[in-house]
């Protein structure tokens, strides 16, 4: 069997994503854990000083602490098998890939292992974070200098 | 009220539906999904679309990741409206996410409680 | 799990106790200011589902819950909003907010009685729709 | 010489013993636990870094496949063995603690087969009285080699497979009548078919598989009916669909429980597992209990083991290269009528 041919074969064997089902999951998963955060901003707004507009850092901070749970309990993984991107993309994943690493590598040290690996895989998402806003705010910038666009 | 938790959920729920069919159409890793949704909230801020969508959707606007990139430029375009273009250099440095803290706070707290747990 | 779950049962319950429903109410100032107050608010009825306004003193406290789909345009109803109240008052500060936190804390300047308490509400009120992010 | 990369051993070694440790994953959800000789509770076996403890999941199992055999340490000549963490350095730190001479091994997961192999033509040469061959895979320090650390949350395909915790070890002899003996080997040639995927890793190496199964056979002058099992070590179950698929559409009648496939059956078709098991210890963990035994009890009269690796590291497919994969072939028989 050449390469071509075995290459159509595996295709047919290998089992389809179930997109459809992955994408409700997905939703339903991602809606969840917002909603969630939800509830934890009107809880700051209700007891604390804090606005709408500045409820979402201590929600994301303590959305962070939760996913810091879930991940040393074990239980972070499933969720994702079962949500895929409804639970990655919700700050909780960014801080599941960053708990994650730091808790894989705390036996090579604390400042190799711990220090050195926990942007291992949320590095990039800083990275092009801050590079992308550098460039969007440095266009938007010029673009008001040249009386192209308001502010 | 129960509306801003049912458009909480739709809309962060859509931010998660637009991620996996990054994950199984698109068929990129994690980590270029993730990418991606950052740089789009950033350029949507350029736009100055991101910030009326959390006046809308709330959490399911501020929790889903792309809202880190626009609190970025966000940070960014204030310095710079004060100082002009010095201030987009400047706001770079002066922006700080509350998520990154978090994550690295309890990252690390979380290196000395936990060990990984290879079960299903 | 179990834990946040039952933390956002609890908010739900207690924010849904605390808003007021439904209603436009005016206090504290003249009976002919009020209602200045509230049809100025009216005007913009289709978009506003709820209001609370205290006049204290010099000040002129707003807290306005819209309606779902209008909080895209939050930022320009509080802009406008703001422009006419100042207008028909010019002698008061205006402190207008959509911001449900405003909304609830001045809901709660009513039952303050005394004088120092409600100063210093007043003046955390105004801070706070202040605040950016 | 028989053909190209085929070993005839004229000699027949036999291995003398078997023995398997397997971790705590595998004790609550394999259905071969039973027949593992040591099995622990937890991940650690009481060590502090899971790759110490896959250094000393191996050391147990020399240990048991030593003691099984009515030897000691002193006894054994050569170790042979390899894993899959950096630079095999678990492997290295048992055999400097065994401190016999040691080679070790690097061919992924078919190293059962390839120690095997290695370990049979020391004895052939008359090199060595006994030889430790064997191979072990740990999950959690494997895992996070090769894809995410352990607690990273990210969605698994079920053409997925699970790395397991799990350590088989061989005793090599010179011949000795009524224990299974070697009697062919083929050592694979590295076959990539173009396949980039590192979460589908039975389809790369099932072609791979297929190659040495062809060869193996036409040296030896056999069918696939010569058999009384043929086992790859893990294809799991999209790998083995498409062995069996290339296998008989090369005109092999495929049939029969004789084909098995060890990471397939290694957790009872679980789907908690995705498509099956693998790692180093897969293969090594299924050849060295079940199909052991099973010979020893007469019930398999010859087998074919054929182990399959895939070759990949983290850098070559993030550098977007292909998955190179082999296959290693021992033929074991039971008793003196069978085989040539």
């Amino acid at each position: 069997m050449d390469r071509q041919a075995y290459s159509q074969l595996e295709q047919q064997i290998t089992p389809k994503t179930p997109i459809a089902l992955n994408l409700v999951k997905a939703f339903v998963t991602g809606g969840i854990i917002c909603t969630i955060g939800q509830g934890i901003m009107y809880f700051y707004m209700y007891f604390f000083d804090f606005t709408e507009r500045t409820a979402g850092n201590p929600t994301v901070a303590t959305m962070i602490f939760i996913a810091m749970l879930l991940t040393g309990f074990g239980k972070y993984k499933r969720i994702a098998q079962f949500g895929g991107a409804g639970s990655a993309v919700p700050v909780t994943g960014f801080g599941n890939a960053m708990i994650s690493a730091a808790i894989e590598h705390r036996t090579e040290g604390y400042v190799l292992g711990v220090g050195g690996n926990m942007f291992k895989l949320a590095g990039s998402v800083i990275v092009f974070g801050v590079f992308s806003a550098f460039v969007v705010a440095l266009i938007k910038t010029i673009l008001v200098k040249l009386g192209v666009v308001g502010w | 009220m129960t509306a801003s938790f049912l458009i909480a959920f739709v809309v962060g729920g859509l931010f998660c539906v637009i991620g996996q069919l990054l994950f199984d159409v698109a068929k990129l890793t994690p980590g270029h999904t993730l990418c991606l949704l950052v740089v789009s909230g950033a350029v949507l801020d350029g736009f100055g679309l991101y910030e009326p969508l959390i006046d809308f959707a709330g959490a399911g606007a501020t929790i889903p990741i792309t809202s880190f990139g626009n609190s970025l430029t966000h940070g960014a375009l204030q310095e710079a409206e004060k100082h002009g273009l010095v201030g987009v250099i400047t706001g770079m440095f002066e922006v700080t996410s509350s998520g990154i803290s978090a994550a690295i706070l309890f990252g690390f707290i979380a290196s000395l409680l936990f060990r990984s747990k290879g079960r299903p | 799990m179990k834990r946040v779950i039952a933390i956002a049962g609890t908010c739900l319950l207690l924010a849904g106790c605390g808003a007021g429903a439904g209603e436009i109410r005016v206090s504290g100032g003249e009976p002919e200011e009020n209602q200045k107050v509230e049809e100025v608010l009216k005007e913009k009825d289709g978009r506003i589902v709820s209001a609370v306004a205290v006049f204290v003193h010099e000040d002129l406290l707003v807290g306005v819950q819209v309606k779902p789909f209008s909080r895209f345009s939050k930022t320009k109803i509080e802009e406008e909003l703001t422009k006419e109240l100042e207008k028909a008052f010019p002698e008061e500060t205006v402190t207008l907010s959509t911001d449900l936190k405003i909304f609830w804390e001045t809901d709660k300047l009513d039952e303050l009685e005394e004088e120092d308490k409600l100063h210093k509400k007043v003046e955390t009120i105004k801070s706070l729709s202040k605040e950016e992010t | 010489m028989v053909a190209r990369g085929v070993i005839r051993f004229g000699n027949r070694p036999t291995i003398r013993a078997a023995a398997v440790a397997a971790g705590p994953t595998e004790k609550k959800n394999s259905p071969f636990s039973h027949q593992f000789d040591r099995l622990y509770d937890s991940d650690l076996i009481g060590q502090k870094t899971n790759e110490q403890a896959h250094r000393q999941l191996i050391e147990d199992a020399c240990d048991l496949a030593l003691n099984k055999a009515g030897k000691t340490i002193s006894d054994a000549d050569y170790l042979v063995c390899g894993d899959l963490v950096n630079e095999m350095t678990p492997s290295n730190f048992a055999a400097a603690s065994t401190g016999l001479p040691y080679v070790g091994l690097f061919s992924a997961c078919a190293t059962s087969t390839s120690a095997l192999a290695y370990a049979a033509l020391l004895t052939e040469v008359g090199a060595a009285s006994l030889v430790l061959a064997g191979a072990a895979s740990h999950h959690s320090a494997i895992e996070r080699q090769f894809r995410y650390p352990v607690e990273y949350g990210f969605q698994k395909p079920q053409n997925a497979q699970w790395t397991v915790t799990a350590a088989g070890f061989a005793a090599v002899t010179p011949h000795e009548p009524g224990y299974p003996s070697i009697c062919q080997a083929t050592v694979g040639r590295v076959v990539d078919y173009g396949l980039t995927d590192p979460l589908n890793m039975g389809a790369a190496m099932a072609p791979a598989a297929f190659d040495t199964f062809r060869r193996h056979l036409e040296a030896a002058g056999t069918e696939p009916e010569d058999y009384d099992v043929i086992i790859t070590g893990d294809l799991g179950a999209i790998g083995t669909q498409l062995f069996r698929k290339m296998a008989s559409e090369a005109g092999y009648a495929v049939e029969g429980e004789r084909w098995r496939d060890a990471g397939k059956e290694f957790y009872g078709g679980d789907p908690a597992f995705f498509a099956g098991a693998s790692g180093a210890g897969c293969s090594a963990a299924v050849y060295f209990s079940d199909v052991y035994s099973r010979m020893m009890e007469g019930e398999y009269r010859r087998a074919l083991l054929m182990a399959t690796g895939a070759l990949l590291s983290p850098l070559s497919f993030q550098q977007g290269e292909s998955i190179p994969c082999t296959c290693h072939a021992v033929e074991l028989v039971m008793g003196e009528g069978e085989g040539r």
